[in-house]
């Protein structure tokens, strides 16, 4: 095993997906910011589909279940930003808000 | 958790457009107060191209400020030789040769053309265009050799002179005057075709940057501003001066107040304008081009007088007050652009910024008459 | 033409007499000197007649001690120009704004300020318009020396 | 905009020089940058009866960071010099400045005794490269006045010289 | 709905007769003057820089050195000067100097010349890396031009 | 499916992919001005250079030489990231794009999918670009220019789903053949597959001249209102390469539409198939898109979003629907 | 040995730094000081995960990885940055919790060592027997077969979460 054929083993990649995962982790805990926190929870699942990729391709009778696990991330991770944006945008606006006469609005 | 934890949540943002922007035709500044792309408030800076002329104007004579009414408006250099030259002959009393009123008529026409073709190029080029402009230009092109041929330069025209005008025409200046009409009457439906007719422009300007006749009235915009809102104000009507009285010619307007309306205006006011030039020239009498009683130094009397033409832009005033010597006492120059543009803090408000740009370029605006 | 009622109505202002000029002479028709309290009124009865306001510039009479603030009014679909003056000493050149009335006329007294240094009383704004922003000087006195 | 920070040019070999300058010379772009009359002229330069394109010069550019030729078309006055001044700054090296018209050459007709206003000539505010009188100068002039300033960087000329006539 | 296919439809269309125009307008000659190769005709008017007049007889300036064009010339670009030689009347120009920087152009020297004696040039497309050019000695100049 | 098929082919390829793309870019930009200079009845360059041929050559060698201005105040990291961030994903679309049956450096069979994985890429060099210059009207800008993007990709996704429920593939070289045989096999005027396929490619040019920012579309570098975009801070080589990958992002939209409508390579009449009916198609298209360029004002930007909302997008939609019925239905008819 | 200019051997290299950028910018991601720097190490990271699909043998997951990441989740949040945080300037670097660093740090890196060691320790069992295809019209088959249920269901997920964020984005948005 050298550095050159690293890509041949299933190791490796198990190895990058929990560096991504546990990066991802610590950035959860470390982030304060929202956006912040959705960055890391995208390293987490990038960290969780490499893992299926990897084990799909190396051990997986079916080797399409992996790949489909994958779509299915990416999918929920499009989900997730965009409700993350309208969140975003919504606290800004909300937070402008309060500067102005719209605070009574909270109340009813 | 909050997102702008840190952030000094300032929901609004300072754009500055200019001194130096493509979009404000020379040195304008706005500063817009932007809430994304839209404006909140949009306050015009002035004074970048500020030339004294008022200031210059005491300190020389009569004649001697004549060359810089050229420079007022470098897009229609003739109406402001017109209006000055009317305000001082008014002043002295000076009778001026029909032969001279005409070539008067007829140049001054010739180049609210040329300055409502400058227009409509820079228009289409603040809307994103380039061809129009120079299909634009080569038709000032030729208006401009005409002139030139006249007056002997391009752009800052000091032609009129008190009493008459500075040289008699070459008769092949009219042939040339009545083929360019000719020429230009093939072109219109090419420009219309090209431009009006095009939806992307339709889109862009119809239904935006309203003006309506109130605000008009509120800031005192005159011209084809004013005209774009519905209210029929010429000065060339209203106080008729030199020879229009005797030109049978329309004066455009369209109700609607919007940017389109102020385009149709002006491209229907190219129209007017080769009628006028067409009447001129077959009615332009034979005779002296300078009253022959006029005197070499201009001493008006005491008092203060006004004339106001109609330029390309607007109304343009000159209010003289002498005090019977051989400069001006004060001179105050009253520029159209100056209370069009006042309006466009008002105008723009809450408008997206491409928009704003429109509504600036369809209020035409000649930065040096403004600042003076 | 001017309306005998609005002839009136500023007549009733004027300091000396309400002129009725030769247009043909002067390029005029009404021309009408009134205290420099008065020019709000005055204003306020060219804008119910639906005049709207041309220019606003000063004179500096140098000779007389005082300034001549000039307002140059017209109307849109009845030609008539009317000239309102009024004329405030230069020691203490103040006198009440019209853009409450006019906002066109912000600009028109920002700049006569700038040129003349006549305050405008109750104008929200005197800063230099046509001058650099730091400007602290007068270019259209008379006296001025650069 | 501030001070920049600069980085020098990634090639600069003497036996270059006459390449790059003639790579310099007939590029030369300038800037969106018109002050008073002399602009429209320059527009009507840019125009189809002139046409600046033939030189290569016609990309004007309204960012100063990609421009290579300033034209100085028009009056300064003394509030715009600080912005024309940055202006100049702004723009990337090698620059050069071209006076077009009396007014940035020196102040033009509104130069009088006790004038507050204006700057009396681009050339009190940076180095100027090529003068165009007139006012304003024809296109021709200004033709020329780029013909002038790539003789200047190239320190030859390839076009004929028209006598006025 | 069908004013929405309509509006699809004119649009369309005005897209396409716009290109049209731009596609025949391609095909169409050029109205470039090729400046260095080619050149415009100056009109006989055309306004240059002024320059002296030649006295056909004499070959010396027409000029009587009166100094009408130089007060006559707003910016004051002119310095003219003579000698009074002795036993004639006349004076005889000795210096006459243009400062084209500062000229407009306006003709107003060119008109209050009694004798013709100044005419405008055909110059039209000086440009110079040295502002010094533009002080022209105008006597100089005819001297040249023998 | 493996990387180190032919490595020393696909290196060639690269080398010749950037030289192509690059002298694409210098020469279109020659052909633009020679093109707008012609419409405007005037000459454009000339005097460099026999017709101005060496125009882009001495462009180049300027803006190489120019000084490179960092701007104080930016994101050095995103400002200098920004323009290779552009340029790179289109040079490397250019290696599935079937030039010929065989000039092609991959053929990959997602090739379609990877053009447009790519070119989803791009839209961060204008955003980080923008967003790194600090500069207000680079960060209008960018966002103008990202909300365009996202906008305009789902008409032209939904159009190319819709190309490839006929096609059946994704390699290009395949849907290039398919088009053998004649102009009226061309999927364009393949009336039997869908009788809209004309307002297909129309979708799909309009929004392939969206993505690019070309004009009427332009409104990331409208210069009346925005100075210069997204690259307003951008000086010397840093512009050119901004330059460049424009350039190549209109040969890449152009390419794709030969090859999905104009069928690529093949002859109009089935003769001669080759590189240069090709390169024909392309040029035609690219020229139509300099003559919008020089005919058309600029959209705004809620013109542009309604465009895509309420006209290109219902019509893809549309198409989709027909196409499929129409893949159920013919058969049905004419078994 | 493999040698580095062989063919392997490039890939591997290209492997490697492929491993390299996913790597780094993970770290730039989580420890940046802007979050625009944040966004763009997500990104870059992301780019790298794609390449390492590619040699997982699925181009078209790799693909699809940067369209729909990259192109669209990654812009996504970058707009959210550009909307939420408009000022970069006057912000300064954002403070961390220590205490929640600290336990972060040492939570991830157990988790991070557990892993690692189980993944590298276990002796993974190779499925044995015919290679299946693994093509694109594979994975369709399936998504409309098998998994026909659950590609519904991520449908209306979506369709929610579009709906949801309009809704959320739209409220207090006053008419100008």
């Amino acid at each position: 095993m050298t550095l050159l054929t690293l890509h041949t083993i299933l190791t490796t990649y198990l190895v990058l997906g929990a560096f991504l995962l546990a990066i991802g982790l610590y950035g959860m805990f470390a982030q304060r910011t929202l956006i912040g926190m959705l960055i890391s929870a995208e390293l987490m699942l990038a960290g969780a589909s490499v893992n299926f990729m990897a084990f799909n391709r190396f051990l997986a009778a079916d080797p399409t279940v992996g790949q489909i696990f994958t779509l299915f991330i990416m999918g929920i991770a499009a989900a997730e930003a965009a409700i993350a944006l309208s969140i975003v945008l919504a606290v800004y606006r909300n937070y402008r808000s309060i500067d102005t006469e719209d605070v009574t609005d909270l109340h009813g | 958790m909050s997102v702008l934890a840190s952030s000094d949540c300032k929901e609004t943002f300072v754009l500055n457009l200019g001194p130096q922007h493509p979009a404000t035709h020379g040195v304008l500044r706005v500063k817009l107060t932007m809430d994304g792309e839209y404006i909140r408030h949009a306050e015009p800076v002035l004074g970048y191209i500020h030339r004294m002329h008022e200031k210059m104007g005491e300190n020389r004579t009569w004649a001697q400020f004549m060359p810089n009414t050229g420079r007022l408006d470098y897009l229609s250099a003739l109406s402001y030789n017109h209006g000055y030259v009317l305000a001082v002959e008014r002043a002295a009393g000076i009778a001026v040769p029909e032969r001279a009123e005409y070539i008067r008529v007829i140049t001054v026409e010739l180049n609210r053309i040329s300055s409502h073709l400058v227009w409509f190029g820079a228009f289409i080029l603040d809307l994103g265009g380039f061809t129009p402009l120079l299909y634009a230009f080569d038709d000032r092109e030729i208006i401009l050799d005409l002139l030139q041929a006249v007056t002997g330069s391009r752009l800052t025209y000091c032609y009129f002179r008190f009493g008459g005008v500075y040289n008699d025409i070459e008769p092949d200046f009219i042939t040339g005057t009545l083929a360019f009409i000719k020429r230009l009457r093939e072109r219109m439906p090419m420009y219309h075709n090209l431009v009006t007719k095009n939806i992307i422009l339709i889109k862009r300007l119809k239904d935006i940057g309203f003006v309506p006749a109130e605000m008009c009235r509120k800031y005192g915009a005159t011209g084809p501003v004013l005209r774009g809102a519905g209210v029929g104000y010429d000065v060339r009507r209203a106080e008729p001066y030199s020879v229009y009285p005797e030109l049978d010619f329309d004066i455009p307007t369209y109700p609607e107040g919007d940017c389109m309306a102020r385009y149709m205006v002006r491209l229907d006011e190219i129209e007017q304008s080769m009628r006028i030039i067409e009447q001129a020239c077959a009615k332009l009498p034979d005779g002296p081009v300078m009253a022959e009683k006029a005197p070499k130094i201009i001493k008006p009397a005491k008092g203060d007088y006004y004339a106001a033409v109609e330029a390309a832009r607007g109304s343009f005033g000159v209010r003289l007050v002498s005090d019977g010597t051989t400069t001006p006492y004060r001179l105050k120059l009253r520029s159209p652009s100056y209370s069009n543009l006042s309006l466009f803090g008002e105008a723009s408000r809450g408008m997206l910024l491409p928009d704003a740009l429109a509504l600036m370029g369809s209020l035409d605006l000649v930065i040096p008459e403004i600042d003076r | 033409m001017i309306s005998l009622a609005l002839k009136s109505a500023l007549a009733a202002l004027a300091v000396n007499e309400a002129v009725v000029t030769d247009f043909a002479a002067r390029g005029f028709h009404f021309d009408v000197t009134v205290a420099p309290d008065a020019v709000e009124a005055a204003a306020e009865i060219l804008n119910l007649e639906g005049f709207f306001l041309e220019a606003i510039t000063g004179v500096d009479w140098l000779a007389d001690g005082q300034m001549e603030v000039v307002y140059d009014y017209n109307h849109s679909t009845t030609p008539g120009r009317v000239v309102i003056r009024a004329r405030v000493s230069r020691a203490t050149p103040e006198l009440p704004t019209v853009s409450a009335i006019y906002p066109g006329a912000l600009w028109h007294e920002r700049e006569t300020h700038d040129f003349f240094g006549i305050v405008f009383l109750r104008h929200p704004d005197l800063s230099p318009l046509l001058l650099p922003e730091d400007a602290d000087f007068h270019p259209l006195r008379k006296d001025y020396t650069p | 905009m501030g001070k920049e920070n600069l980085q020098d040019a990634i090639v600069q070999f003497a036996p270059l020089d006459k390449l790059l300058g003639l790579g310099r010379a007939n590029s030369l772009w300038p800037m969106t940058f018109g002050l008073a009359c002399c602009a429209i002229e320059m527009m009507a330069t840019g125009a189809s009866r002139f046409d600046l394109a033939r030189f290569g010069a016609e990309v004007f550019r309204p960012s100063p960071r990609q421009c290579d030729v300033m034209i100085v078309a028009g009056t300064i006055s003394k509030k715009m010099a600080p912005a024309v001044q940055t202006l100049y700054d702004q723009m990337p090296e090698p620059k050069w400045v071209i006076a077009m018209g009396n007014c940035a050459i020196s102040g033009g007709p509104f130069v009088f005794e006790g004038q507050y206003g204006i700057i009396e000539g681009a050339d009190k505010l940076f180095p100027v490269d090529v003068y165009i009188p007139g006012c304003p100068p024809r296109p021709e002039a200004l033709i020329e006045g780029i013909l002038e300033l790539e003789e200047k960087i190239t320190g030859s000329r390839r076009w004929p010289r028209v006598e006025a006539g | 709905m069908s004013g929405y296919f309509a509006e699809i439809f004119s649009g369309a269309k005005s897209l396409a007769s716009g290109m049209g125009i731009t596609f025949r307008y391609m095909f169409k000659p050029v109205v470039t003057v090729q400046y260095p190769h080619a050149t415009l005709k100056m009109p006989e008017r055309y306004r240059g820089h002024i320059e002296l007049v030649k006295d056909p007889e004499s070959g010396e300036p027409k000029c009587i050195v009166c100094g009408m064009c130089q007060r006559a010339c707003p910016s004051g670009c002119i310095t003219v000067a003579g000698d009074k030689l002795e036993g004639e009347k006349k004076k005889v120009l000795s210096k006459y100097v243009l400062n084209f920087t500062t000229c407009s152009l306006c003709g107003s020297c060119v008109e209050s010349c009694k004798p013709g004696a100044i005419q405008f040039s055909r110059e039209y497309n000086l440009a110079s890396t040295r502002k010094e050019d533009y002080t022209i000695d105008l006597l100089q100049r005819l001297r040249e031009q023998r | 499916m493996n990387l180190h098929s032919e490595p020393i082919r696909l290196l060639a390829f690269l080398v010749g992919i950037i030289a192509f793309a690059a002298l694409n870019a210098a020469y279109l930009v020659w052909l633009e001005r020679k093109v707008a200079g012609h419409v405007q009845r005037r000459i454009g360059p000339k005097e460099v250079g026999p017709f101005g041929l060496l125009q882009p050559l001495v462009d180049g060698i300027k803006l190489m030489t120019k000084q490179v201005l960092i701007p104080d105040n930016i994101d050095p990291i995103l400002f200098r990231l920004a323009p290779p961030l552009l340029l790179i994903p289109a040079v490397m679309s250019f290696v599935t794009i079937p030039f010929s049956e065989t000039l092609v450096a991959r053929d990959i069979n997602l090739g379609l999918l990877m053009i447009f994985a790519f070119a989803s890429i791009n839209v961060l060099g204008i955003l980080l670009g923008g967003w790194g210059s600090n500069n207000k009207y680079a960060v209008i800008a960018a966002a103008r220019g990202v909300s365009q993007n996202v906008a305009y990709e789902i008409p032209m996704l939904i159009t190319v789903i819709t190309m490839v429920m006929i096609t059946h593939t994704l390699n290009l070289n395949e849907i290039v053949r398919q088009q053998g045989g004649g102009i009226f096999n061309w999927y364009i005027f393949r009336w039997s597959a869908n009788p809209l396929m004309l307002i297909s490619f129309l979708i799909f040019f309009t929004c392939s001249l969206a993505e690019t920012n070309r004009a009427p579309f332009d409104l990331g570098e409208a210069e009346s209102e925005l100075v210069a975009g997204y690259h307003t801070e951008y000086s010397g080589m840093g512009f050119g390469i901004f330059f460049m990958g424009e350039y190549a992002n209109i040969v890449i939209g152009c390419s794709l539409a030969t090859i999905l409508f104009l069928g690529g390579w093949q002859c109009p009449f089935g003769l001669w198939p080759g590189v240069h009916w090709f390169l024909i198609k392309l040029y035609i298209l690219i020229f139509t898109v300099i003559l919008i360029r020089w005919t058309f004002p600029r959209t705004t930007i809620y013109g542009l979003l309604n465009l895509s909302w309420k006209v290109l997008i219902p019509f893809a939609l549309f198409n989709l629907i027909l196409t499929g019925a129409m893949i159920k239905i013919w058969p049905m008819i004419f078994p | 040995m493999t040698s580095l200019f062989s063919q392997e051997g490039l890939t591997g290299l290209i492997f490697l730094v492929l491993l390299g950028i996913t790597g780094s910018g993970a770290l730039v991601a989580v420890t940046a000081g802007r979050l625009i720097r944040s966004v763009a190490g997500l990104l870059l990271c992301l780019i790298g995960v794609a390449g390492i699909y590619y040699f997982l043998n699925s181009p078209f997951v790799a693909l699809m990885q940067l369209l729909i990441y990259v192109g669209a989740v990654g812009v996504v949040i970058a707009f959210a940055v550009m909307l939420a945080d408009p000022n970069p300037d006057k912000q300064p670097a954002r403070g961390r919790n220590p205490l929640m660093g600290g336990l972060g740090f040492l939570t991830s890196g157990a988790v991070f060592a557990g892993l690692a060691f189980l993944g590298a320790s276990t002796a993974w069992k190779r499925h044995m027997g015919p290679p299946t295809d693994s093509g694109m019209a594979a994975i369709g088959k399936s998504l409309l077969t098998t998994y026909s249920m659950v590609f519904e269901l991520i449908s209306i997920v979506l369709l929610v979460a579009i709906i949801g964020s309009l809704v959320l984005a739209r409220a207090g948005r006053e008419k100008i």
